[in-house]
């Protein structure tokens, strides 16, 4: 566990420039909070085991969030504090971190996981105990209906959207003759199910459908499996090996004749994409959930989040370029952390008994406007789904560079509700 | 793409991974074959020899080529240092005990993992091959760097080959393989070649992920997968037999790649594991083991 | 006082502690405790198998997650109530057990560990291969509305507590009645010397597939509790780790003690806990744990006791 | 008299090794039956044959004039053929109760207590019975290992070389207790020691390179010339 209470150091400057120069003199320097309670976040954080590559975004984007809040006022006033637990990337310890943050620290409430099953195997906890469960994990379990009214998914958009939105601008630019290469399991099923769907319903085809093993570290012999006449090779791949999967890829087309290639950005997130071996890429394209080079039109909040998270203009840290963020997904953790702020300011939230509000003051939420607080760009909440839907970008990589060249509507991504989570009790 | 080619990539990936295989299980098989030992952190001494090449390759201010050259000595020299400290202080102790040595070594398989995540941290990061070069055919493309890797493994295994049955070392190794105690009589000192064979067998394990570490990528829970193969590899050739290990990684590293083609990969993974156990039930000596 | 009186009346006391424990400690460590409660069932059967009968199993993840799915499936496919579902899955881990051990029992030593860890192995890959069933990795949460047994809500805390506690009494008396009876010292006869036994008219492979099956039955119900009052079922639980956990608890507590797997799972759970409070390398902690027990205390904490001050325990 | 055991053209090979080769034996209610020969002469694989730890290759072996070649030797022993091992091999680290208790127990678990005395007593290891085995003497644990047989209640006990490693003092107890067992049990006693196995046996075998070489009395096996040039001759030339 790691304490985070940014609460002093970083807001005295704030403090210091209303309280004026006498009482610096006095030594009276503690910021005025210092009397109010800190609300405490727990976040459950995949420090080790298979998710770490990510949880370690994870926790910086989350640290620069709260000095962010933190520097603006807290929250209602009061300062913040989020206390990381390590979960392992694995359920049965997810479940017991959920425990551990809200009855021995007291948390407020839990945010954070990424990997579906530490969210499906923690969310029941999370449930039993009342307290809200933030994840921001883009699976489809939240608005799938599979978990409970405490748990929700504000800060990112679910698998089932981005790939239903992906589908129409694939068809319409890259190729109708679709084969996808996707990890056989969970994450890739959705991609699967979710695309193939989506292809039909826009007139075109899945020809074939490759699932790796999660645990294969060598690829190249799956690749002759995609049939010739592809028009568009579909990738997703997550996980260590993903870079050996896209340099494969490479070797295996060399200078040949190759289709068009539509990649999520999974399959390269914190992989540096000018890499050797990944020149091949040149022209193909990619589904981000947020940019990772920044644009020419980057809003300035954009900017802010970029300089608070450490995060250079092409997505990696500022103290080492080879350094590669989880750009396209770890947003979502600023934004919950944001929308945390404005769902418990809305709900006028206390302490834990107030929890309950604080749900309902999610789920009141509607529009997200780009600011700050959104700096992916605006959103629609959907308060019965407890799934936030959003823009998708589609990039194309261009001097080993990746340059958006499509933006999504909101509602490319919108389909049926399949649960509504209000109608079910606290 | 056609039958013919597509099998051609198969046979081609097949001897790529027959040949780390072979390297990763001769090691195994050394130590299992020598001291009776199943080392269940072998998987672990792999990892730890990418992850130094990782880092020989990253701080060493050699141009691509010199470096992998310098991190192929220097990660199986401090791999097999680390696996000497771990006989001495921890199976030595243990006199050998088969089982107690089975729990010690995956007790050092969480420590060596954790401690990669703890230096190394959870990115797996590539290495620079030492030269790029890709060979064009007219239905597919191929790293050449794939088939330096075949014929790099070949030479260290002949290399091994040599050593076990031209040196002294080798012969003292052999000959406390057939028998310790007599051995010990003829005033072989049995923990030094005990600790030495541990060694030799990490170095292997080695040596296999820098060579494989510019294909694929450095990352603290990489161990995995090949310690369940060159177990499978080893069981098939027979525990303990090198000749055995080395025609079933042969085996095994082709009939992988070829076996994919016809089942579902995850229902063939499947079927293999089931099988391997059910070699070890019904033919304990292996399939082209010599009778124990 | 009698050495039956003497055992039974520490058990006993060490249940009445147990069941005490919840209306004294704060609700984590409350929770913790029936969790630790049910991981202990799964731990002592582990211990049936390898510390009374010494198979060195590193296979019983396989039969841990038969109680899990054997439970969960019923109930998520089939809507069965939660009681027949639990028992399902108590089935489920004895059976698999059963299969495995008619094969793996043919090996020994080094070869029964490997050929109990191919099988496991092969179980997980049949749990993401069967995805469409069983959620695959992700796995799939268990309904809340069936997690009540006559109208015993088992997400309340106290209920489940209750639950846990009541499996775990159970299956604490049984090993204690198992280890005492004749044929827990024919299972330790095996451990100590098979060709012995062989030739006091003992079949090695009937008793060592007895023992594994009552192995695989303690470890499916522990599995099946943890699904159902959790609210969980997934494939990690398949997974080669917890083939080592519970082989962790029973040499940290004491192998061939029955109160050895509670000991070895209460502790090894805090070091966790704690260790992971200070350090994000608990994971190391474990493995030095491991390597420390088989190094300098192989009987583990009670096996030692009784060594020196209490050869009676059991 | 009627043959508890008979064996007929037993044969076992291992290699080329004919270690026991077309042997037949009868062995006769009550009497105690001494097996010799030189080293090597097979008497360790002939009994193992008797007991089921080793197969046969060929020939058949009766109990009571029932055919158990075949059965395996836990089978043999709940039919009444009891082992006691060459080298001690007690549980070293149960206590003495327990190891004779596993024997009894093999005959049922009724009265399990009350019968495991009563052997203690026989054996005359009353005082030690909650001692551990390993913590026993050299020549107690061989009277525990007697005692794990006699537990057994068997019809045939078959003893390799009990008095192996016994002081002369202890030897003479030994023989006592063994004497007083037939004939309601029946005793194959393999035997380096003459002595005793003259002084016990009512009958001996004689066994060299895997054969008979001759079967009577301790007199008649005294006198025989065969054995006194096979074995005889080498033993007393050692001994």
């Amino acid at each position: 566990m790691t304490r985070q209470l940014i609460g002093t150091a970083p807001s005295r400057r704030a403090v210091l420039k209303g309280a004026g120069a006498g009482l610096l003199a006095a030594g009276f320097v503690a910021p005025v909070w210092a009397q109010a309670a800190p609300i405490k976040l727990g976040f459950q954080l995949h420090r080790t085991g298979i998710g770490a590559a990510y949880g370690r975004w994870y926790e910086r984007t989350a640290q620069a969030a709260l000095k962010v809040v933190n520097e603006t006022g807290g929250i209602a006033g009061r300062p913040v504090e989020i206390i990381f637990e390590d979960d392992g990337t694995d359920p049965k310890r997810g479940a017991e971190v959920v425990e551990k943050l809200v009855s021995q620290h007291n948390c407020d409430l839990i945010f954070g996981p990424l990997f579906s099953h530490v969210v499906i195997g923690s969310a029941p906890r999370a449930g039993e105990l009342k307290v809200p469960y933030l994840v921001c994990s883009e699976g489809f379990h939240v608005a799938g209906g599979m978990l409970n009214r405490w748990s929700m998914q504000p800060g990112i958009t679910d698998v089932r959207a981005q790939v239903s939105s992906m589908a129409p601008w694939v068809l319409a630019n890259l190729g109708k003759k679709v084969t996808m290469v996707f990890p056989d399991y969970a994450f890739g099923h959705d991609h699967r199910d979710f695309f193939t769907a989506a292809v039909e319903a826009g007139g075109g085809q899945v020809i074939a459908k490759i699932a790796v093993p999660p645990t294969e570290t060598s690829f190249t012999r799956y690749l002759p499996q995609i049939p010739s006449d592809t028009e568009v090779l579909y990738h997703v791949m997550v996980g260590p090996a993903v870079l050996t999967f896209v340099k494969e890829l490479g070797e295996f087309y060399g200078t040949g004749a190759r289709p068009q290639i539509f990649g999520f950005i999974d399959s390269l997130e914190a992989v540096d994409i000018a890499a050797p071996g990944l020149e091949f890429l040149e022209g193909s394209h990619f589904w981000e959930g947020h940019c990772r080079a920044k644009q020419a039109d980057a809003s300035d909040h954009e900017t802010v989040y970029r300089a608070a998270v450490g995060v250079d203009d092409n997505g990696a840290s500022v103290s080492d370029a080879k350094d590669v963020s989880t750009y396209a997904h770890m947003f979502s953790v600023w934004e919950t952390l944001f929308i945390i702020k404005a769902g418990m300011e809305a709900a006028g939230y206390q302490s834990v008994a107030d929890r309950q509000k604080f749900v309902e003051a999610v789920e009141a939420m509607t529009d997200m406007p780009e600011s700050l607080a959104h700096v992916q760009g605006n959103k629609v909440f959907n308060g019965k789904t407890h799934q936030v839907f959003g823009h998708q970008f589609i990039s194309k990589v261009e001097g080993g560079k990746l340059m958006k060249v499509h933006t999504t509507r909101i509602e490319d991504g919108m389909y049926d509700d399949a649960v509504d989570y209000t109608s079910q009790s606290f | 793409m056609s039958f013919g080619p597509f099998l051609l990539l198969a046979v081609l990936e097949g001897t790529v991974m027959a040949a780390v295989l072979a390297l990763t299980s001769v090691g195994l098989s050394l130590v299992f074959g020598v001291m009776r030992v199943v080392n269940v952190a072998h998987g672990e001494f792999y990892m730890l020899g990418a992850i130094l090449a990782w880092f020989v390759t990253y701080y060493l201010p050699f141009p691509p080529a010199l470096a992998w050259v310098a991190a192929l000595i220097i990660a199986p020299l401090v791999v097999a240092a680390i696996a000497a400290l771990a006989d001495t202080f921890v199976l030595k102790r243990l006199n050998y005990a088969p089982e107690a040595t089975i729990v010690a070594t995956i007790g050092l398989l969480y420590m060596v993992q954790q401690a990669a995540l703890t230096i190394y941290g959870p990115d797996a990061r590539p290495v620079a091959a030492p030269f790029e070069w890709r060979i064009q055919l007219p239905w597919f493309g191929y790293s050449g760097y794939k088939l330096f890797v075949v014929g790099a493994a070949g030479v260290i295994l002949a290399a091994v080959w040599l050593f076990m049955t031209r040196s002294t070392a080798g012969l003292v190794m052999r000959a406390t393989q057939i028998d310790r105690d007599t051995a010990q009589c003829f005033g072989i000192n049995v923990d030094r070649v005990y600790a030495g064979t541990f060694a030799l067998g990490a170095a292997l394990a080695a040596a296999a992920a820098v060579l494989i570490v510019p294909i694929q990528q450095a990352h603290y829970l990489m161990g995995h997968d090949p310690l369940l193969l060159s177990f499978i590899v080893v069981i098939i050739g027979g525990l303990g037999s090198i000749r055995g290990t080395l025609v079933a990684a042969l085996v095994i590293g082709l009939s992988d790649g070829i076996i994919s083609m016809f089942f579902s990969p995850t229902l063939a993974k499947i079927i293999a594991t089931l099988l391997v156990a059910l070699v070890l039930v019904f033919r304990p000596q292996g399939l082209f083991g010599a009778r124990a | 006082m009698t050495e039956s009186v003497k055992v039974w009346s520490l058990h006993l006391g060490v249940l009445a502690l147990v069941f005490a424990a919840q209306y004294v400690l704060p609700p984590y460590h409350a929770t913790n405790l029936a969790r630790i409660m049910v991981l202990a069932v799964f731990a002592m059967g582990y211990n049936i198998a390898f510390g009374y009968t010494g198979l060195l199993s590193l296979g019983h993840a396989l039969f841990f997650a038969a109680g899990f799915y054997g439970m969960g499936l019923p109930i998520g496919l089939l809507d069965w109530a939660p009681v027949p579902a639990l028992i399902l899955g108590l089935i489920a881990g004895g059976v698999l057990a059963g299969l495995v051990g008619v094969l793996a029992l043919r090996t020994a030593g080094v070869s029964f560990m490997i050929v109990t860890l191919m099988f496991a192995q092969a179980g997980y890959l049949t749990l993401l291969y069967l995805n469409t069933w069983t959620g695959g990795d992700e796995g799939f949460v268990v309904d809340r509305a069936a997690r009540v047994i006559a109208g015993n809500d088992l997400s309340l805390d106290g209920t489940r507590f209750v639950a846990a506690f009541g499996l775990f009494a159970a299956a604490m008396v049984g090993c204690l009645w198992l280890v005492r009876s004749p044929f827990g010292r024919v299972m330790v006869a095996m451990r100590e010397n098979e060709e012995r036994s062989r030739m006091l008219g003992y079949d090695p492979f009937r008793i060592k597939l007895i023992a594994l099956v009552l192995s695989g039955i303690y470890a499916g119900a522990a599995g099946a509790a943890y699904g159902l009052l959790f609210g969980y079922v997934g494939a990690s639980f398949a997974t080669i780790q917890y083939s080592i956990l519970p082989m962790l608890y029973v040499l940290l507590g004491g192998a061939g003690t029955v109160l050895g797997p509670f000991l070895g799972a209460v502790l090894m759970f805090y070091l966790v806990d704690i260790t992971s409070g200070y350090t994000d390398a608990y994971l190391f902690v474990v493995g030095a744990a491991l390597v420390g027990l088989v190094l300098f205390a192989p009987r583990g904490i009670l096996g030692n006791l009784r060594e020196r001050f209490a050869p009676w325990l059991p | 008299m009627a043959a508890v055991i008979e064996a007929q053209g037993l044969t076992r090979h291992f290699g080329g090794l004919r270690a026991v080769d077309g042997v037949d034996f009868r062995l006769e209610q009550g009497e105690i039956h001494g097996l010799i020969g030189p080293n090597g002469a097979g008497k360790t694989t002939f009994v193992s044959l008797l007991s089921g730890r080793t197969t046969a290759q060929s020939g058949r072996i009766l109990l009571n004039g029932e055919d158990i070649t075949h059965l395996p030797a836990y089978t043999r022993v709940r039919r009444g053929i009891a082992y006691t091992f060459q080298i001690t091999s007690v549980y070293p680290r149960l206590t003495v109760f327990d190891n004779i208790a596993l024997a009894a127990q093999s005959r049922g678990a009724a009265d399990l207590a009350p019968r495991v005395r009563a052997v203690l007593h026989r054996v005359g290891l009353d005082q030690d019975e909650r001692t551990l085995a390993g913590a026993l003497s050299y020549g107690h644990q061989r009277l525990l290992e007697l005692g794990m047989g006699l537990a057994l209640e068997p019809l045939v006990l078959i003893l390799d070389e009990p008095t192996q490693g016994l002081a002369a003092g202890e030897i003479a107890g030994f023989s006592a207790l063994i004497r007083s067992l037939v004939p309601k049990m029946t005793i194959l006693l393999i035997e380096h020691n003459m002595d005793v196995v003259m002084e016990l046996a009512d009958r001996i075998t004689v066994l060299a390179a895997g054969q008979v070489l001759a079967v009577g009395t301790s007199d008649e096996i005294r006198r025989n010339r065969a054995v006194q040039d096979a074995y005889l001759g080498v033993d007393h030339a050692v001994g």
